[in-house]
């Protein structure tokens, strides 16, 4: 498989393309790794075929590098395409190649995270406050507003996991009862980081004993990593833990009931809307400024609601060809 | 029988020819000195026989049958050892350990025999240094030049072991005091009598009129002559060596008679005074050395391996610390000092010629590298370095015009005070003899110079006064008329 | 008299250093954490195993700097392992045959490094760099960007905070084993020996290129063996996993009394180092030190330790 | 015959070998992109401006190689760097006293490592591995945590993909400088002279502390002026940003044709492995390959770099 090609199947079918070639879009996510990625990856794929346009999918080399995003950009801007959806990973710093991009007449579409100032078209994601809060009413929920209660943040400076970190602490320091004993330590950017650190963390807040009842991670990497650490340490099922974004062992995990429940977004959705919207707006249609993608609470009870279940499982093969 | 046949070797380093057709036989039970001017392929023909190096062309034999090793370990299986020229120790490892390094005893899977390794390494080392003389357990890396080249030479006979043919010495005694040096070669009679082979190469014609049974000269990589050192005049030798005569230098031959020696124009009490050491005491040595250099003077400190006159040089130029005394510097344009490790701290191995003479703290910000090179070509010429040009890595010269690029440098500094620490180690008798000129030279000219050297004719013949170091403590000098070698050997000694 | 000359000629051994600081850093942890809770057994059981990887991996690294080499691919190498491994369960195979694949893969990508640093006499610094994109390109690829899950097949008791965990016991044999080939046997000396001055090695016919071949192979074996522990804690095959590793295995060794020229460096001190690093990582966390605090403690200390082990040695030689 | 031997005894300059590995790499993105689209002028202004971090850092890193040491804390510094030019502005300072203090500590950090290096005999790994730590944690703390968002007052236009920006011009300027200093100026020579043989250089009355403390503050005030470079690209302060940039840097000098032992090295030859890297990065986005398959052409290239370079070593000297 080569995910970078255009899309299969765009090629040769209707006649649709421009008098100038063919609509090429540049769709730039914060990584390539995470299974989240994946599926806005898939559902950008889906998108592409059903306007029929071609896409190329290229992140920064490393996870989450900021200038190694902004330099990607700007690649794509002196390459020429001819629009670019972008995940920034910061809300300032991708501001000026956004601006050069417009001032080449190349239009972006901006999604999964905010960008400041008004030279992106428009704006496809979750309400990142508002799903921290989600979790945080959950966690207040289970714990019948009393306990004590740890965060282990993702990374320094990532603005839509501090969203998130915030909407949750928001949703907990409104309940007098619940306490937060633990937030200023970061998981880091991979799973062995957050497993150690979470590690140390349950022992350094006595877990064991009864000390920690409830538990939040704000992604994929964190809350994987924690899992692990509740695990090996044998803590699972004592405590309370709420985490982020959806992978297989991690939906095994709710099934099993180590993890309580797990925010999702919608990210193949997320993907698809991105593109779509740019398709739309390159061919002259109207779009909204502000497309929100949605997020919701899984639980082990809703797991098998059909809704839930195709945002949680999009059909990856299909459209990635693996 | 031939216990080493080499024939029509030819062997060059990209446009440099460096041997160019030499055959070589060396008997068992004979001492065979293989001679020559400084480059004149004497070490690359040793590292070709042992496997160091690999001729173009050209073949070899030992014992009867071809010999072409690959590298050192097949050398070793075919019986022939050496001992380089260059130091080639491990820093990091004891004196035991370097001497078993790549035979150690060792039991299954590989795992060492400690008590057989101390077994094997102190009868070699009681052989080329009498027992006691060299703690073993010290870091090759710890210990003194000399100290370290017994250490190789006994390795060299560990290695070779009771299978060696063939052992060949490049400039052995180059670092060696007297009597460490005596009893090398009565060593050497001793394995020479049981049947090895020994290729000996020097610098030092007397040696090898006492201790050769045959010799070989080598010009420009080829043979120039061999014979009998005991018959053949030293003139003669001289001559195969340089292709012309040796008049206006003196060398050896007759340095050793005193002959054209230096003396009686010492300055007199009214010379200006450019260096002073009152009672100056380094942390171990030397204890308390008090000496004064005038203008014009050469003055020259003798004394045994290990006395401490490395770190006396070293101390006064402020290299090491001094613990007590004083040393006061009246010397306007200051001292510099040529070192007698100059692999490890004279020279930039792996930097050019021109680089190597032009490397001074002082100067204008600005260089110029074609000056540099200009530069370089002169002092080249001046002192008649042989080497390809001011371009050339100085690890690619021969010892001795290595030498040559490190009196360059000093020279150029031109410094008032010279500190020369074994100045003419490793290098051939014309070059030899053309720099203990240029030090009277640079004397007459109104330079002080203190001298250290372990060849006592040197000393005698070319300083004015002539001070002594017995275990870090420096006598009063004396004028040189007043001593000889025997003289100097006994205060030395006592 | 020549008693006492020998006791100031005898070599203070190297982890001597190391040890101290460990000790230091470890009860000063101990005294400021509230209730001392630095003390309690599950802290220590935690802290070796979290050392195991580190550990495991600074022992090849070990042999590796005192060669006068440098291996910068560890980290790379380690998450192709734990790739490698998760691919092959998922495969269906058995867990042992994982193993052996995934190790013999590592061993034989330090055996090529080997073969260039040993044979072609690349620089090892610049062979490692390329060597460590291009494990970290095929990790990536071979899990198709993503992490690979799979059942772990008991794998993942292999290391646990637990003495009956195989990990920990693992680890230490392979320390002593290391321990010994270094010290104890000639192709320990010939490592010493090359990293000390390679011509006077060769000179003495030991073959310098088919030591350092070995050493990078077995180096390469002990990440591989590390990559398998590390998967036994992730329980995935995470080709993004251990990025930086190789500049905390380096570290340990280096703060272990090893310097980079080579020559030196011993086996026990390394893994001081290793132990000192995490118990740094797990004290700060233990702290509720924020994170930048931690970074900088970190620092400190490293710089701390080899300040000091700097002048003890300068003393120990004047 | 003597022009002829001179011409063949002649150094063949060091940068050689990188500059036709940029060129050979350069042609065959130009040919395979789709539409020769990668000689558009746009591109190449573009990966100016991408390499001008780069290289400014490997320019200091030269130095510092060439003295036979290594600098870990490239990548923090110029993430420190950002935040404290950002951190400044947002206090209200005046974009000229932001970027004159940001420099300031920049350089006062490489004082103190050159200290440290120069005058108390440490190891440059270890200090500048602890000294990597201790500023990513400043960096950290200082920006709380965050980004730091702030106007950039017309920093932005420093570094742009186009000829008008002075950024690019600036890096050629400290190019041309640096390359003056290390090959027109006696300091120049020290630096050699310290990295070839420090003893050597002692024992000729160099002050080798001295060289190095110099060469450590300027490496510095480079990666402070990359920082600033950084910032304009960002405009943001960023204290988690270019972390392992140091690798890349190395990397750029290494494959620059100076060796990690000292004592050679080339200015351009390093701009020219600067360039390499980014040509590399930047085709592989062009060419949409993967991120995996763009570590693994990295990785091969840096590789056949420096084995042809090492063959054309052996080749000249025998
Ligand atoms: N690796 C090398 N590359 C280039 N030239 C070399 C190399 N090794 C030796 N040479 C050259 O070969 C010539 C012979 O050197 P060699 O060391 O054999 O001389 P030598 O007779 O031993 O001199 P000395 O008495 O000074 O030790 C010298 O001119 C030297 O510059
Ligand atoms: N770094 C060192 N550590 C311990 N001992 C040393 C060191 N350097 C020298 N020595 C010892 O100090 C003594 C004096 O050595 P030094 O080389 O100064 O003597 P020297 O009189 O100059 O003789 P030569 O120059 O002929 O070797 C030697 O016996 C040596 O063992
Ligand atoms: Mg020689
Ligand atoms: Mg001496």
């Amino acid at each position: 498989k080569d995910s970078s090609k255009p899309a299969p199947g765009t090629d040769g079918e209707g006649g649709a393309a421009p008098s100038n070639g063919r609509i090429k879009i540049a769709v730039i996510p914060k990584g390539t790794t995470h299974e989240f990625w994946k599926s806005v990856h898939a559902g950008a794929v889906k998108a592409s075929r059903e306007v029929d346009v071609d896409i190329v999918w290229k992140g920064p080399l490393k996870e989450d590098d900021l200038k190694a995003q902004v330099d990607v950009v700007s690649t794509f801007v002196a390459q020429g395409v001819s629009g670019i959806v972008l995940a920034p990973l910061n809300d300032t710093a991708l501001r000026a190649p956004v601006k050069q991009a417009a001032q080449a007449k190349i239009p972006v579409v901006v999604f999964d995270s905010d960008l400041q100032g008004d030279d992106h078209v428009s704006f496809v994601a979750t309400d990142n406050v508002a799903a921290g809060k989600l979790a945080g009413d959950h966690v207040s929920k289970l714990l019948n507003d009393k306990g004590n209660v740890v965060v282990l943040r993702y990374q320094e400076g990532s603005a839509s996991t501090q969203n998130r970190e915030k909407g949750f602490l928001d949703a907990v320091k409104a309940k007098p009862g619940l306490k937060v004993v633990s937030d200023n330590q970061y998981g880091g950017a991979t799973t062995e980081s957050a497993f150690a650190k979470g590690e140390s963390l349950l022992l350094a807040q006595k877990a064991e004993t009864g000390a920690v009842n409830g538990i939040f991670t704000p992604n994929e990497s964190t809350t994987f990593g924690m899992l692990l650490a509740l695990r090996k340490s044998n803590m699972h099922k004592k405590m309370k833990f709420v985490g982020f974004d959806a992978s297989d062992k991690l939906v095994g995990a709710l099934k099993e009931g180590d993890v309580d429940g797990l925010v999702v977004q919608n990210p193949f959705n997320m993907g698809y809307l991105a593109v779509k919207t740019m398709a739309d707006h390159l061919r002259g249609k109207k779009v909204d400024k502000r497309i929100d993608t949605g997020a919701r609470l899984v639980t082990k009870d809703n797991l098998e609601d059909p809704a839930v279940k195709e945002v949680m499982q999009p059909d990856l093969k299909k459209w990635l060809g693996e | 029988m031939n216990a080493l046949v080499v024939s029509a070797i030819e062997k060059s380093f990209g446009p440099v020819d460096v041997l160019r057709g030499v055959d070589l036989e060396v008997h068992g039970s004979e001492v065979h000195a293989v001679l020559g001017e400084n480059g004149a392929g004497k070490s690359t023909l040793m590292r070709i026989v042992l496997g160091l190096e690999h001729a173009d062309r050209g073949t070899m034999t030992v014992g009867g049958k071809p010999y072409a090793p690959r590298n050192p370990a097949d050398a070793r299986r075919a019986g022939v050892v050496m001992v380089p020229q260059e130091r080639t120790l491990c820093p990091h490892l004891d004196v035991i350990e370097n001497i078993v390094l790549g035979i150690e005893p060792s039991g299954p899977l590989g795992v060492l025999r400690e008590k057989d390794a101390v077994a094997v390494a102190t009868r070699a080392l009681a052989l080329v240094a009498g027992e006691g003389r060299i703690p073993i357990r010290a870091r090759a890396g710890a210990m003194s030049v000399a100290d370290q080249q017994l250490v190789e030479i006994a390795r060299a006979l560990a290695q070779g072991g009771e299978s060696a043919r063939v052992l060949v010495l490049d400039e052995p005694t180059a670092s060696l005091g007297k009597s460490d040096a005596d009893r090398l070669f009565e060593r050497v009679r001793a394995l020479k009598e049981s049947g090895l082979a020994v290729v000996l190469v020097t610098h030092f014609l007397g040696d090898v009129r006492d201790h050769a049974d045959r010799y070989t000269v080598l010009r420009d990589g080829k043979v120039q002559g061999s014979g009998d050192p005991k018959t053949a005049p030293p003139e003669q030798i001289v001559h195969e060596m340089l292709g012309r005569e040796l008049e206006s230098v003196r060398g050896e031959a007759d340095a050793a008679k005193g002959g054209a020696g230096y003396r009686g124009e010492a300055p007199g009490g009214g010379a200006e005074t450019l260096l002073e050491l009152r009672t100056v005491a380094g942390v171990a040595k030397p204890r308390a050395a008090s000496l004064t250099l005038k203008r014009g003077e050469i003055l020259g400190i003798a004394g045994l391996v290990g006395s401490g006159r490395t770190e006396l040089l070293r101390a006064i130029l402020g290299l090491d610390r001094v613990k007590s005394g004083e040393v006061v510097v009246t010397a306007p344009r200051g001292m510099g000092l040529l070192s007698e490790d100059r692999g490890g701290e004279g020279l930039m191995l792996g930097r050019s010629i021109a680089e190597n003479i032009a490397l001074s703290p002082r100067g204008p910000l600005f260089v110029n590298p074609s000056h540099t090179r200009a530069d370089g070509a002169r002092w080249i010429s001046e002192l008649s370095v042989r080497s390809s040009g001011p371009d050339q890595r100085v690890g690619d010269l021969s010892g001795g015009n290595q030498q040559k690029v490190q009196i360059a440098r000093l020279l150029r500094e031109d410094f008032d005070v010279l500190l020369v620490d074994e100045p003419t180690r490793g290098i051939d008798v014309a070059s030899k003899a053309q720099v203990l000129d240029l030090l009277r030279e640079l004397a007459g000219k109104g330079k002080g110079i203190i001298l250290v050297s372990s060849q006592l004719d040197e000393l005698v013949s070319t300083c004015d006064r002539i001070a002594v170091l017995r275990r870090g403590e420096l006598s009063a000098s004396r004028p040189a008329t007043e001593w000889d070698e025997e003289k100097l050997l006994l205060e030395a000694a006592s | 008299m020549s008693a006492l000359a020998s006791l100031r000629t005898m070599r203070r051994p190297a982890w001597l250093g190391p040890f101290v600081a460990l000790l230091v850093v470890y009860t000063i942890f101990a005294i400021i954490t509230p209730e001392h809770s630095f003390l309690r057994s599950q802290i220590f059981l935690t802290m070796a195993r979290q050392s195991v990887v580190l550990a495991i991996c600074a022992l090849g690294m070990t042999l590796v700097i005192v060669t006068g080499g440098i291996d910068l691919s560890t980290g790379s190498l380690v998450a192709l392992t734990t790739v490698v491994v998760a691919k092959m369960l998922k495969g269906g195979s058995s867990p042992v045959v994982a193993v052996a694949t995934a190790v013999a893969v590592a061993t034989a990508v330090g055996a090529f490094v080997g073969v260039c640093v040993g044979r072609f006499r690349l620089m090892p610094f610049v062979v490692t760099l390329g060597t460590m994109a291009v494990l970290r390109g095929s990790a990536i690829g071979l899990a198709s960007e993503q992490k690979i899950d799979c059942d772990p097949r008991g794998l993942d008791h292999l290391l646990e905070a637990s003495l009956s965990a195989p990990g920990i016991w693992i680890a230490l044999a392979l320390a002593a084993l290391v321990a010994i080939v270094l010290g104890y046997t000639r192709f320990g000396r010939h490592v010493f020996a090359v990293g000390s001055n390679e011509a006077a090695a060769r000179l003495c016919g030991i073959d310098a290129g088919r030591v350092k071949i070995l050493v990078y192979a077995i180096s390469s074996l002990l990440a591989g063996i590390a990559g398998v522990m590390e998967f036994s804690t992730l329980t995935v095959g995470d080709p993004t996993d251990s990025v930086g590793l190789e500049l905390d295995v380096i570290a340990a060794v280096v703060i272990g009394g090893a310097p980079l020229a080579g020559g030196e460096g011993s086996v026990l001190g390394s893994v001081f180092g290793a132990l000192l690093i995490i118990v740094i990582r797990t004290g700060a966390v233990h702290m509720g030190m924020p994170s930048w605090v931690q970074y900088i403690v970190t620092g400190v200390i490293i710089f701390v330790a080899v300040a000091v082990d700097s002048a003890r040695r300068r003393r120990t030689r004047s």
